[in-house]
């Protein structure tokens, strides 16, 4: 099935999943203010090498809807918890190299919180969101990655 | 009842089919909708007894209930971020 | 006393404090690399209050030549302790409203180790690199900032 | 012996002076140079019993030693990031 990539229901907001690269200075520009002097972030970038194996590229497909919402529900949380303001981009479609897969900004009073919000966000969203990673390696093999089929080391990655 | 089952990427390539619409007796379960679709989608034999699911985009277990016109989505191991 | 701002010890580098602005780009390309997958930044920006009275500028001055070795010191204590590269920037001299003060980029190969790194550093930074900062406010007070005679919640910022 | 004092920010504004050379009967500690720079310069008299201190741009305790030409840093309550 295919969704339209990707939501336009936040005004001019294109949503939390994205086919575009994501540029930082945008996100940053969203979640801060005045006065909200601490901004943490946190940007995965995509890494040349997976368990070992060289990587060429790869590909993020989602459940696009229930990303959204799921997203939706971790800022939410987040919000709850701290008094921060959370934007979070993920990549959807083909990616390279040192591409931004994902990025999260918390912005905050206080750098705790930018910090707790931050990392509870993108822990959470790594844990629930809706999207598959397909990776290309250089031996020409291509596989669906499966945090949970390795070393547990690795799967914190 | 007819249920959606969305399958997606591992899943997906695994079953060779990415939506499915199952005739079901109501009421049912997640569980009762894997076992049915195991029937009736040959690939998706090569499901795991336990899969990742999700009913109306919200994340559920294999005890959840299912109702009429429900989407249910038969999630991989996410692999985000 | 004067020191030339900054040091330009290390090639074309600027060292950690600069009197320009900072901009995030060229320091996430310098901590970043195609093997160190997660990236975690904070900046802090220069907020519009403190302790409830409205600032509009601030001048940030500091002990150069040790403000430079601590920050050495810092990384490298970092370094010591997670594989991360961190990359340090703080501005001496006049900033206004939304100036990036500071920015830590921590990059590593799992976010753990990058988050780790990043508030590793910007804590003992905080604590241990001689800067000062002058408050200039809209009631046309000037003050030296003294985190020390704070509450201990705003002391955290 | 000769003994720079450097003084910033608050504590340079308060001592009216950047750079103080004090001669010092050696050896001496952090405490004693600050003992010292309180009845040479008037303005210092409000520095405050234990600052921060640095020696050779390294943090120092008042009970650290000072030798000759070394560069004592009289440092306020820092406030950078």
């Amino acid at each position: 099935m295919s969704w339209p990539c990707c939501r336009r229901s936040r005004g001019v907001d294109v949503g939390h999943l994205t086919d575009a690269a994501i540029a930082l200075g945008p996100l940053l520009e969203e979640a801060a203010r005045p006065d909200r002097g601490g901004v943490t972030t946190f940007l995965g970038l995509v890494r040349n090498h997976q368990d070992g194996r060289t990587v060429l590229r790869l590909e993020y497909s989602a459940y696009l809807p229930m990303a959204e919402a799921e997203t939706d529900r971790i800022i939410a949380e987040a919000a709850a918890r701290w008094p921060a303001r959370v934007v979070v981009r993920h990549r959807v479609g083909a990616l390279v190299i040192g591409d931004i897969a994902v990025a999260v900004v918390a912005a905050a009073a206080h750098r705790a919180e930018a910090f707790e919000a931050c990392r509870y966000v993108i822990e959470e969203l790594k844990r629930r969101v809706p999207v598959w990673k397909k990776e290309f390696y250089a031996d020409g093999t291509i596989e669906w990655v499966d945090p949970t089929a390795r070393p547990a080391r690795v799967e914190r990655t | 009842m007819p249920v959606r089952v969305l399958l997606f990427a591992a899943y997906r390539d695994a079953a060779g089919r990415e939506v499915i619409d199952l005739p079901l007796p109501a009421p049912a379960t997640v569980a009762e909708v894997l076992r049915q679709l195991k029937l009736a989608v040959p690939g998706a034999g090569a499901l795991p007894e336990r899969p990742l699911v999700a009913v109306n985009q919200v994340h559920a277990r294999l005890e959840s209930p299912v109702a009429d016109g429900d989407e249910l989505a038969l999630l991989p191991p996410l692999a985000g971020g």
